[in-house]
């Protein structure tokens, strides 16, 4: 069962969607240890994507050049801090599936490594510093655990989602070492990362379109 | 929300929109890009220098383009760093020839746009250059001073580096004393009402009546901790004397001093927590150079006022009495 | 209170001593009043210009102390207009030889403590004439012009007479001048947010959370009405309207704008409200010849904004145009 | 039954301690119709007087000096619009009894009649204005009153206190065509004047100390 480009297409309408409607949530995350702004910035950046995907050619079929086109307008339009980790890691997404019309799971999981790739190269970022890569990296592990554990692409996704989610969960407790919020030090702990919280509704909402389970747009 | 705006998504470009009109004797806007740059950039022979950030801190950034100062502002949203397109537009505009200095403050949003922007622009051979601000000893202690982030202390970087420029000084040498101006400058606020961002309406925080927050970044991020509101004397002794002894600032040094008002709170007000750190450099028998009081980097109304001190040499004082044109910092 | 002040009672007196030590180099206070005038007053062969009022309006009136600006100001408490004796020291010190001239807004306080000040100076044989501010229409109608109060067109009137001063006009001139600027100047503005009495701590008007008054004056005075908040471009139609109707500012007229902060007003919100008024000057044919925004004169922590319109002339056009070096209005 | 000197230089003390009472209810008068500081004005101008009044050399015995003194420091220092009104009203005063140690029933009379004189001169001010004026000239024409029925002085006293507290209250219907309120029209109708409510307790406590009845310090 492999994903086809409109697939892909539609999860960047179904992202924006999600933020549209999580926009104040990310703001009223990003309040205590932030600036207030994070909801606004991540659905700024999404419409920016979805003018620039709404621009290829009809006939695009590469899913590679969707995700690098996403990847390049966030780079080059979207600011803020997470302008440059988005936007470098649509890129780097779109580098390692380049020239596919369709995705396999082995392509699917390697997508999502070089994203996550991407966050960390572009942000320095590791696991356990309480930004948008605590959602996305134990995505990954699961998502490879699911590939060389033979599953279902159904389960693989929902179970990604859920590593997601409890990765998400997980910068509630941390200390921030990265970004605005580790200027804070021990007053950072107690709030979930307002990234981690977007990266997980940019991941749900991708991965549940993948599914054809429909707009998948909830929180 | 009292706040006079029209939509929320349309006060930045609204704001540019004035603003333009309103100074278009000095400076012009790149038909492409939310970049600002000075009238007559590319100056021809003179390192360009850009600077942006987010908007809602006005006069920063935007007030500072002009002769003797910046030459060009990548425009953000409210709080957020602008995009790498803008600032690589900016570089491109102001480089004269001599190459580029960018000018941000130490947020991870604007040193990765700004740093994608440079790498951009060196690719096609245009020498670029930065300097990152951190004078904000609140955000992190003196052991992780690459991690704290930028404050009022900006206003002192353009100010010296662009008398520097008009001087027609290189880009190596702009970014040594920049980086020297830098080094040699710490702040730190206190705030007591926060900002109302226009996106939703919403205060940037939450705090009591009668309490107010120390180290408080301009964007409202929280700062070292909680307080009590306090007599004008008292919080200005705290807080300078956490500036003096993070540099240190020592017996004999001469400093320009900053007062920055963060929005609504009074230059009545500031002028009286200037009379205590006059009072209190007098008795570390630290001289003060030159002194500037007013609004110069707000978070568009939040309450409160950061203190700044910058420790001169021979040629900081040479650039800081160096005339200069800006839009909103004009010195004769 | 959530203002950064120590006793009161002592607000004033060290604002002033702050104020003081941070603009030693541009001027002095006399040693028995109230009052700070510029550094080498009295200016030989130069008309004097005296100003003052309450306190609270900072950066009036002592900011605008300077060359190209006024001599002397007597400094009253806050929202209190400055007795007699202060007044009459100002006149007295910056007495060039050339006679005085006072500049002050329509207040009874001020009329009469100027006034009383100025017969005194008078009788001792100093030459004295004042030129009375009353540029809010909202204030009375036109056929009470007379009631208006002055409210921010008095820095025009600063400015004006500052330049035609160093110019060495006489006192009759800068009076004729002077008085035809007062003339063509019209404001009104618009509050959300009262100030804070730093006496009390309590604010100076009670509103309700949607509310905002039209045509209120810089101590918080009411004005023509209260009504629900608007959007900035509904709300600066409105003033800009009624002002532009007042002169009547017509096709073809050229218009110094003056967009004044009245204290928590960000910068941001001003330059929004600008783009309006700029809109409506050119669906009136009317051309902007120069335009200044900021807190100019203010009420302390107040919210709101007003809208100031001058007509200008060739002469008033030279004057607006000369360079001045005061304390907090800085002209190349 | 004449007043002697020691009793107006007592005066002077009570109408301070009046004032400092009442200065936030002064500033409260304030504030609906002008700039919230008429008590604070006020205040400070009556302690300028009690200052010059101690600087008197202990012979003194002159009450026409010690008003004008009182005039003159109001003047010179008192600032605000009350300072030159207060001022020289007390000035005017002091002028019609210069040279009394003591003050007959006729002297008072023309004391606050040249008080009266001094504000209306100064501020150009006429009954029903709502200012000051509406307090004391009402107050003056009990006075005269009452001196040509013959009355004794401590009814005298007691009718002009009430005659000035009915002036006081009378402001609060009028419409104000002086001073800072005159710019309300219509809206400054409904509230007492400040000046008119400070010159009913300059009267009373004024008044009260002449009658030896104590301080006489109330409200
Ligand atoms: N160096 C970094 N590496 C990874 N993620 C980061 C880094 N810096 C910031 N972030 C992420 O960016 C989020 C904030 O984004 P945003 O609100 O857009 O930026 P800003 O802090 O500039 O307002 C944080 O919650 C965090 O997840
Ligand atoms: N022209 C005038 N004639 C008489 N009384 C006046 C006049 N102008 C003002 N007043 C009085 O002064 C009072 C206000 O005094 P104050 O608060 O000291 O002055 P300001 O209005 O300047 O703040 C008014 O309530 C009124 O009674
Ligand atoms: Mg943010
Ligand atoms: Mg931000
Ligand atoms: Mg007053
Ligand atoms: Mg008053």
């Amino acid at each position: 069962m492999a994903i086809p480009f409109e697939r892909v297409r539609l999860a960047f309408s179904q992202i924006l969607e999600a933020l549209e409607k999580n926009r104040q949530y990310l703001n009223d995350l990003d309040a205590p240890i932030g600036d207030s702004d994070h909801g606004e910035s991540v659905t700024n950046a999404f419409r920016k994507v979805k003018e620039a995907i709404d621009k290829l050619p009809p006939e695009e079929r590469d899913i590679g050049k969707l995700l690098q086109e996403a990847g390049k307008s966030i780079i080059f339009s979207g600011g803020a801090a997470m302008g440059p980790l988005y936007g470098t890691a649509f890129m780097d997404a779109g580098k390692v599936v380049s020239g596919k019309t369709e995705l396999t799971r082995e392509d699917l999981v390697a997508l999502w490594e070089a994203f996550a790739g991407g966050i960390a190269r572009r942000g320095q970022a590791k696991v356990g510093e309480k930004t948008m890569y605590d959602t996305i990296y134990p995505m990954v592990e699961a998502l490879k655990k699911s590939l060389a554990e033979g599953k279902d692409l159904s389960i693989m996704i929902e179970e990604a989602i859920e590593a997601a989610r409890r990765g998400m969960e997980s910068t509630k407790d941390m200390l921030s070492l990265r970004g605005r919020s580790s200027r804070l030090g021990e007053r950072s702990i107690g709030h979930i990362d307002p990234g981690a919280a977007s990266s997980f509704i940019v991941v749900r909402s991708f991965m549940e379109t993948l599914l054809e389970k429909g707009g998948g747009v909830r929180e | 929300m009292k706040k006079f705006i029209n939509r929320p998504e349309n006060v930045v470009e609204e704001m540019l929109e004035g603003f333009v009109i309103a100074n278009a004797g000095k400076l012009r806007r790149l038909p492409t890009e939310r970049v600002l740059v000075r009238k007559d950039a590319p100056v021809k022979g003179k390192v360009g220098i850009v600077t942006g950030g987010g908007s809602g801190h006005k006069p920063a950034f935007i007030g500072y383009i002009g002769k003797g100062l910046v030459d060009a502002v990548a425009v953000g949203d409210i709080f957020a760093a602008p995009p790498v397109q803008r600032v690589y537009e900016a570089i491109k505009a102001v480089d004269g020839g001599k190459g580029v200095l960018l000018c941000l403050g130490n947020y991870s949003g604007d040193v990765m746009n700004f740093g994608m922007a440079q790498e951009l622009a060196q690719a096609e051979g245009i020498p670029v250059e930065s300097v990152i601000v951190n004078d904000d000893v609140a955000s992190s202690p003196k052991d992780r001073m690459d991690n704290r982030r930028g404050v009022a202390g900006e206003v002192i970087l353009w100010k010296v580096v662009g008398a520097l420029a008009e001087e027609g000084a290189d880009l190596a040498k702009m970014k040594e004393v920049g980086t020297r101006a830098v080094f040699n400058t710490r702040s730190l606020g206190v705030a007591h009402t926060p900002c109302i961002m226009p996106s939703s309406g919403k205060p940037s925080f939450e705090i009591g009546d009668n309490e107010m927050e120390i180290g408080v970044g301009h964007h409202g991020e929280p700062g070292i901790k909680r307080m009590s509101m306090m007599s004008a004397d008292e919080v200005t002794e705290l807080i300078t004397l956490q500036v003096i002894e993070d540099l240190p600032f020592q017996s004999g040094d001469e400093v320009t001093v900053l007062i920055n008002g963060l929005g609504s709170t009074s230059l009545l007000e500031m002028y009286i927590c200037f009379r205590k750190v006059a009072q209190i450099l007098a008795d570390h028998s630290i001289k003060i150079y030159r002194t500037y009081i007013g609004e110069f980097f707000t978070s568009m109304e939040m309450g409160g006022f950061s203190v700044t001190l910058t420790k001169m040499d021979d040629e900081l004082k040479r650039l800081m009495d160096a005339p200069c044109d800006g839009v909103h910092f004009i010195q004769h």
